[in-house]
């Protein structure tokens, strides 16, 4: 009967006890000292990456998580710009054919070490090949480890593209390709292509422990992997070998909070220091706050509404063109982009290098449009299906918003439109097979090279059921990226790019609408973010107010300067 | 000195249609060692009398009395921490019916232990051994075992034995049987009823014998109060109010008691009052009694005044003085 | 009393087995089937899948295609902590309401907390969350707006439940990571428990002062036993049968609260892996999560009615 | 027992409750309270598409984020203030409450079709079907709404439609048990026997005697799951699992505006109070309802 004499006395204890926990859990946490004193930077990441391989997944919440911290390619974009820099190779060549492209690798470069693993030696060039050939070569053990596939490598084509690549020595390796192809650098320089440690997979190997590898992945980058707790947090230290800088920053955390509100919530309150993806309404309270502000940088990405050419009306020019003069696209970006991007023209943006200056805007004149329907013989109008894209994207924040604005434009030329959207899967699925008249889509560049832009949108092989969403296939055009893609010399490529970007314009297999560009918002304290336009993240630079930069190792005029681009 | 003396007790109910009077004017004496019996049917205020003579009342209730002396000290000026005190360490109480007196979900001992430790038990050690005691007194045979089990596993009889022997643990002066058998077998009833006696001498403990069975006081009390809508219409000795009521509603209710053996009569028809008891709210203008009295006459419309009367107290203009003696010629 | 938990664990048994039949369906829309059947009709593949299930073999994620089991385990514990926390204090300050407006019964201070009870229990969760938040950390800033702890602590996860880790695991952070852990469980477990607190406090009111009406507490009194005493023992543990009753009804309000307290407050449990695992049609995850919660209820009933059966002796045999 | 004798004896029990049922909810302060708001908020329904100023979807670009008349700055043209993009706060709420009302009028009124139906056909089943039925609704039952709904969603895929889909399936089992639980007792009631004695046929009986009994507890079951349809489509809806935006569903509107709960609090504040009264109105005129109509707790 115990229980029962001091059942009484327990529960006023718990009660007392209860209320104590209650009001002392509510006190200011003595956390921010703790912060200060480990250096920590907190990062507010939109998702939990699915791995921490980018070569096996092509998804931003990946790539920010890893490539930005654990790993580095044999090149790299100098921060903050397209510009390729040097980085695990130091330099390299190209021969007079464009085909074989020799790098020197750097030398002393150390890997990270965990629980399991300490290297025993430095970068060398068997680490390269074992890290292209783990995603050419179906032989390869790691090539199917985790049943892992390699989209971007597999969707760039590269395994036919590059034939072979052999080490000349321990700091020079020779890629070979099938044929010239000039974005093969900007391509190398991508996040999708880390190199990783050999030497660690034969000892995981060896204990057969090999599915540790891209779970307690080892790499060169600055910051080694520490812990990842799935929908919680990301936890990273700095690596103190980094070949090129020791961040200030000595503890590194993406707080995983997928939902934009809280993250922004999370920001304001402090809890982070940096967040990335903020709606526009968050920009507009970071610019009224004095202790937080938002950094931009245009970016390589394009909103626009695809008509399918396939099929009647789109087939004809001047329905196309109508269509386009129809819509008021100023009103689009000031309330579905609540004018955070700039109105695009081609499906270049300005902050590539290949854009064409002088390419003409597309006015909105309703009346021209009524005019052009008339001679294309539409004048009573016709019915048309937007489809709509039913996710947010950085490039686009609201399609079904933007679908709705365009369905009253085109109303005014007397055009009934319907709004069309299914779930991203099945939407996807079906646009790639051409059911849809016109879509709403986007695009977001993953190197800086135009030809990412033209050939995956605009190419005639796209147009066959893949991501040439218009399904247009002017040959001209494809000749003119195709002598670009071959061309090593950046002037003539250029020339050609703007040639098929005129094509482009008077073809409108597309409206262009927007270009978006990337947002972070940053506490006050944190200074020398830089933003990719490339939409990649990067330590490099950032530090805290009161405490210095990074220590650098390399002089900055280690820029590799080759004589054929 | 009395142990126990009430001058006009009154027990008032606030409810939503106003104050309902349950008990009126109570007058109440008894000795150390007496055996009193309260009598009236179901509704007549005889256990709100109980429970207020107790401090049981709910809250809703207004009880408030003339005087009101438990062994020479007076009550109404105490504080009620201090009454209650006083009251359940003098007067214990027992209910009609034990299996729900007694807390289905605590064991037998538990319940004993928690009162015996309540005044004054000492340890857990020796509180259980008082309990035991306390199990044995009342006529329990393997206390040890039913120690231990729970009120649903013993027998109405044995919980109204426990009962009592929960009532004991105070050593109280006074016990207050509220209609204690009425829930038993017949058999039961009167072994309770030989133990509340036994305790009753053997323990000096005075008495209070709540019912509406006359058959039981006839053999136990020695004086009887009968109640009616609240209100005591006779006190008299057990015998001679047995033997000649002077009160109309003593004498239905004498005479309502079925007769056996000697006194049956093949054809005699059982004596029922007319009507039932009047609900406390609207209660009958005059002589609460009145509309079911047979004798009722016109001057029954004002309140009959309790008087005395031939050594014993009655509540009526007509009391059956005449008539007892005529049937008696 | 074997008897009857017998029955109970049938019960529980066959309700198990109705929801694998429900997550099996579940299962069945994975791009990839989960497992290798050997069978091709689908009911005896569902008794493979039985098997699969017991041997934790639950399959692995359309996405990640790691093995949705782990995936499970590292979600378990966070929504465990948060939820035997809430119902912690949905029961004991339910209680202890319940218990102070049953004594004042009538009185300002009972109708008082029964007006606010009443509010209480219609209050949507999800707004309730974002009111908490909007009050207590971003307008006072007392209170963290997400997560399980501040990030300047690193804690190794051990159990992977926070309270417990910051105690046991190896750092020099002393007891501050301990209350920064409470701290950030505190807003979650409010907003999760307020409707539980509320209908419990009600019923404890409800089910005290139908109580206090019975003989045996009349009885109490007549012993001269304190009235907290009469209440927290005699009442309280006559109660607990109704009480119990409710619980099991709380459970369920409980998990639904669950889920979106993880998804207001970026909780890594296995509410949020679920709605996450929803929006990206993850089925082998869906599976898994629904399986895991509604086991979870199923177990919470279970143990529930076991101790009903224990608390009612009427129920139960001696124990001789 | 005469056949006629027990039928009257029904018929005044009936008569009997009706009464005071009805007296015992007016002088329910709680009740009287609820039902006043809920006829409101049903009036507001009915009439709002009417009332409403502007049209739900109408973006006034110009004009976002525009405060409540209270807050400075605010104006009677948008009495409520507007979201976002600009559309008035008050005629979504007004056309919000149209569709949240009305979807959970209609789920109630389906599931609770269904779910009598089903558990007055399961009361006339053989004992081991019974069971087994029954087995399975206490499972539906055991397991929160929420989660069943969303185990519905995530096979059917979200969306409204398919939301209503899912609190559908998740109210029928309360329907099932309650009817049959009062069936099988009312069956076992003196007065149903007596007329199993009689001869008459279980389809007659149940019409007649015991449907007429079971009525206010399927009443009362009607107002809580009506809460918690509401409830649930809205909780399905902030969870981005029901309504999808640009519709005006409360839910929907709630977890649009999470995202400006500091810029903008009232975008955020009014659907989930219109949510909160609407439940509250709910509860009270349910617990007034029960306690009128339930005969156990009339006393």
């Amino acid at each position: 009967m115990s229980f029962v004499s001091e059942f009484r006395t327990s529960i006023t204890k718990a009660i007392i006890l209860a209320s104590i926990i209650f009001i002392v859990g509510c006190e200011q946490s003595v956390a921010p000292a703790h912060k200060k004193n480990s250096q920590l930077l907190i990062y507010c990441a939109e998702g939990s990456p699915i791995t921490l391989n980018p070569q096996t997944s092509t998804s931003g919440t990946t790539i920010d998580a890893a490539s930005a911290t654990i790993y580095n390619q044999l090149i790299d974009y100098q921060p903050g710009t397209t510009e390729l820099r040097p980085s695990l190779a130091t330099e390299w060549t190209i021969d007079e054919t464009g085909t074989k492209y020799r790098f020197k690798l750097r030398q002393g470069v150390e890997f990270h070490s965990n629980q399991y693993f300490s290297p025993n030696r430095e970068f060398n060039a068997d680490d390269v090949i074992f890290s292209i050939n783990r995603q050419k070569q179906p032989s390869h053990p790691l090539h199917a480890l985790y049943g892992a596939n390699y989209p971007y490598f597999k969707g760039q084509g590269l395994g036919t593209l590059i034939r072979n690549i052999k080490k000349i020595d321990d700091y020079q390796v020779e890629i070979e390709l099938t044929r010239p192809e000039s974005p093969f650098l900007s391509i190398l320089a991508t996040p999708f292509l880390p190199i990783q440690s050999k030497e660690y997979s034969d000892f995981l190997m060896q204990k057969e422990q090999l599915e540790l590898f891209d779970k307690n992945p080892i790499g060169t980058g600055p910051f080694q992997y520490v812990a990842y707790e799935t929908d919680s947090y990301l936890r990273f230290k700095r690596f103190d070998q980094h070949f090129a800088y020791i961040s200030p920053i000595k503890n590194l955390v993406y707080a995983i909070t997928p939902d934009p509100a809280m993250r922004f919530a999370r920001f304001s309150a402090g809890e982070c220091d940096m967040m990335r993806y903020p709606l526009p309404v968050h920009i507009k309270l970071a610019n009224q706050d004095d202790s937080i502000k938002s950094i931009q940088t245009s970016a390589l990405n394009v909103a626009y509404w695809a008509f399918n050419t396939e099929k009647e009306p789109f087939n004809n020019v001047k329905v196309r063109q109508a269509l386009s003069l129809a819509i008021n696209r100023k009103a689009i970006i000031r309330s579905v982009y609540d004018n955070q991007a700039i109105q695009a023209e081609g499906p270049l943006g300005p902050s590539s290098w290949a854009y064409d200056n002088e390419l003409t805007s597309t006015q909105y004149n309703p009346e021209k449009a009524k005019q052009l329907l008339l001679e294309a013989g539409y004048s009573s109008g016709f019915e048309l299906d937007i489809w709509a894209m039913p996710v947010q994207r950085a490039y686009n924040p609201n399609a079904r918003k933007m679908a709705e604005m365009i369905q009253q434009d085109l109303l005014e030329i007397g055009i009934q439109s319907n709004i069309v959207s299914y779930q991203w899967g099945t939407f996807l699925r079906r646009v790639r097979l051409g059911h849809h008249q016109t879509v709403l889509l986007g695009w977001n560049a993953d190197n800086g090279d135009p030809n990412n832009f033209l050939t995956p949108l605009l190419s005639c092989l796209a147009s066959q059921n893949r991501s040439n969403y218009a399904r247009w296939c002017d040959r001209n055009f494809d000749q003119l990226i195709l002598q670009a893609r071959q061309e090593t010399s950046p002037e003539k490529r250029k020339d050609y790019y703007i040639q098929a970007q005129k094509l482009f314009a008077e073809a409108k297999p597309w409206l262009p609408i927007a270009h978006t560009p990337n947002n972070m918002l940053i506490q006050n304290e944190i200074k020398g973010v830089t933003l990719s336009p490339l939409g990649t993240l990067s330590f490099e630079g950032v530090h805290f107010a009161q405490e210095s930069t990074d220590i650098k190792k390399l002089p900055d005029s280690q820029k590799n300067k080759q004589e054929q681009l | 000195m009395h142990l126990l003396h009430i001058e006009n007790l009154s027990v008032n109910f606030k409810t939503d249609h106003g104050l309902v009077t349950a008990v009126d004017k109570f007058k109440f004496k008894i000795d150390p060692g007496q055996v009193i019996g309260v009598i009236g049917e179901s509704g007549s205020g005889k256990s709100v009398m109980a429970l207020a003579i107790a401090d049981l009342l709910s809250p809703s209730a207004i009880a408030q009395a003339d005087l009101f002396t438990l062994e020479g000290q007076d009550l109404n000026r105490m504080s009620p921490f201090e009454r209650k005190r006083l009251i359940t360490d003098n007067i214990s109480i027992i209910f009609q019916d034990p299996t729900s007196s007694l807390n289905p979900a605590l064991t037998i001992g538990y319940q004993l232990d928690e009162t015996v430790r309540s005044h004054g038990g000492g340890n857990s050690r020796q509180c259980r051994d008082r309990s035991l005691e306390l199990l044995a007194s009342v006529g329990i045979q393997d206390a040890k075992r039913r120690y231990k089990e729970y009120p649903h596993q013993l027998s109405g009889g044995l919980n109204q034995r426990v009962m009592i022997a929960m009532a004991l643990a105070c050593k109280p002066k006074l016990l207050i049987a509220d209609e204690p058998t009425t829930s038993l077998d017949v058999t039961v009833q009167s072994q309770i009823l030989d133990l509340l006696m036994q305790l009753n001498q053997d323990l000096n403990m005075a008495l209070m014998l709540i019912t509406h069975d006359f058959s039981i006081l006839s053999e136990t009390s020695e004086k009887v109060h009968v109640m009616y809508s609240g209100q005591v219409v006779e006190s008299a000795k057990t015998y001679k109010l047995l033997t000649e009521p002077y009160h109309p509603y003593t004498k239905a209710l004498l005479d309502s008691v079925p007769h056996f053996g000697m006194h049956y009569k093949k054809g005699r028809r059982l004596y029922n009052l007319p009507g039932t008891t009047p609900p406390m709210r609207h209660l009958p203008v005059g002589c609460n009694l009145g509309p079911r009295c047979p004798y009722a006459s016109r001057q029954c419309v004002e309140m009959p005044q309790l008087k005395s009367l031939h050594g014993r107290q009655v509540r009526c203009h007509f009391p059956l003085i005449e008539e007892a003696k005529q049937e008696s010629k | 009393m074997l008897l009857s938990l017998f029955r109970i664990l049938i019960t529980a048994l066959v309700s198990f087995l109705g929801l694998t039949i429900l997550t099996f369906g579940i299962s069945q829309q994975a791009t990839t089937p989960l497992h290798d059947y050997q069978s091709t009709h689908w009911f005896p593949q569902y008794f493979e899948y039985l098997g699969y299930l017991l041997t934790a073999n639950w399959g692995n994620s359309d996405l990640s295609g790691n093995d949705v089991f782990t995936e499970l385990l590292k979600h378990f514990p966070a929504s465990i902590e948060l939820l035997s926390f809430s119902l912690i204090l949905a029961i004991f300050v339910g209680l202890f309401f319940g218990i102070m407006a049953a004594k004042n019964r009538g009185g300002w201070l009972d109708k008082g907390l029964m007006s606010a009870t009443l509010v209480g229990y219609s209050m949507p969760v999800f707004w309730w969350g974002l009111l908490l938040v909007l009050f207590f950390s971003l307008y006072l800033g007392i209170s963290p707006v997400a997560g399980r702890i501040d990030y300047a602590y690193y804690i190794q996860p051990i159990t992977r439940f926070m309270l417990i880790d910051t105690l046991i695991s190896n750092h020099n952070y002393g007891s501050a990571a301990f209350f920064n852990a409470l701290n950030h469980l505190v807003l979650p477990a409010v907003t999760l428990s307020w409707i539980p607190m509320a209908i419990m406090a009600r019923m404890t009111r409800s089910s005290l002062v139908n109580i206090l009406k019975f003989e045996y507490i009349r009885t109490a009194r007549s012993k001269g036993l304190p009235e907290n005493r009469i209440i927290w023992i005699h009442a309280l543990r006559n109660a607990m049968q109704s009480l119990l009753t409710i619980g099991g009804l709380q459970i369920s309000i409980l998990m639904t609260g669950l889920i979106i307290a993880e998804y207001i407050f970026a909780w890594p449990g296995v509410g949020s892996w679920l709605l996450s695992s929803v929006s990206r049609q993850d089925y082998p995850s869906i599976q898994a999560g629904i399986l895991a919660l509604s086991s979870l209820v199923i177990l919470f009933n279970l143990m529930l009615e076991i101790m009903a059966n224990y608390l009612d002796p009427r129920k139960r045999r001696p124990l001789s | 027992m005469n056949y006629a004798k027990v039928n009257g004896l029904s018929m005044r029990l009936k008569h009997f409750k009706a009464k005071p049922s009805w007296l015992m909810f007016s002088k329910n302060n709680g009740a009287l309270f609820g039902s006043i708001i809920l006829a409101a908020a049903v009036l507001l329904a009915i009439i709002g598409p009417w009332i409403a100023p502007f049209d739900p979807a109408q973006q006034f670009s110009s004009r976002s984020f525009h405060p409540p008349v209270w807050n400075q700055g605010g104006n009677f043209t948008h009495f409520l203030g507007t979201d976002d993009l600009g559309r008035d706060l008050l005629s979504r709420l007004l056309h919000g409450a149209r569709l949240s009302l009305f979807l959970a009028g209609f789920i109630v009124l389906i599931a609770a079709g269904t779910g009598v139906l089903i558990g007055a056909i399961a009361a006339l089943l053989p004992p081991l079907l019974r069971s087994i039925l029954m087995r399975i609704m206490d499972l539906l039952l055991s397991l929160p709404s929420l989660l069943l709904a969303i185990a519905v969603v995530a096979i059917i895929g979200p969306g409204l439609s398919n939301a209503v889909y899912a609190v559908i399936l998740v109210l029928i089992p309360q329907f099932v048990k309650l009817t049959q639980n009062s069936i099988s007792q009312e069956l076992c009631k003196d007065y149903c026997i007596a007329a199993k004695l009689d001869g008459a046929n279980s389809i007659r009986l149940l019409t007649k005697h015991v449907g007429p009994n079971i009525v206010p507890a399927v009443i009362v079951q009607l107002t809580f799951s009506f809460s918690t349809a509401l409830l649930d489509i809205a909780a399905l809806g902030f969870l981005g699992l029901g309504a999808q935006p640009p519709l005006a569903e409360w839910g929907t509107m709630l977890a649009e505006s999470r995202s400006y709960i500091q810029y903008a609090p009232w975008t955020m504040a009014l659907p989930g109070l219109a949510i909160f009264l609407t439940i509250l109105s709910i509860n009270l005129v349910g617990d007034g309802l029960r306690d009128a109509l339930d005969p156990q707790l009339n006393q």
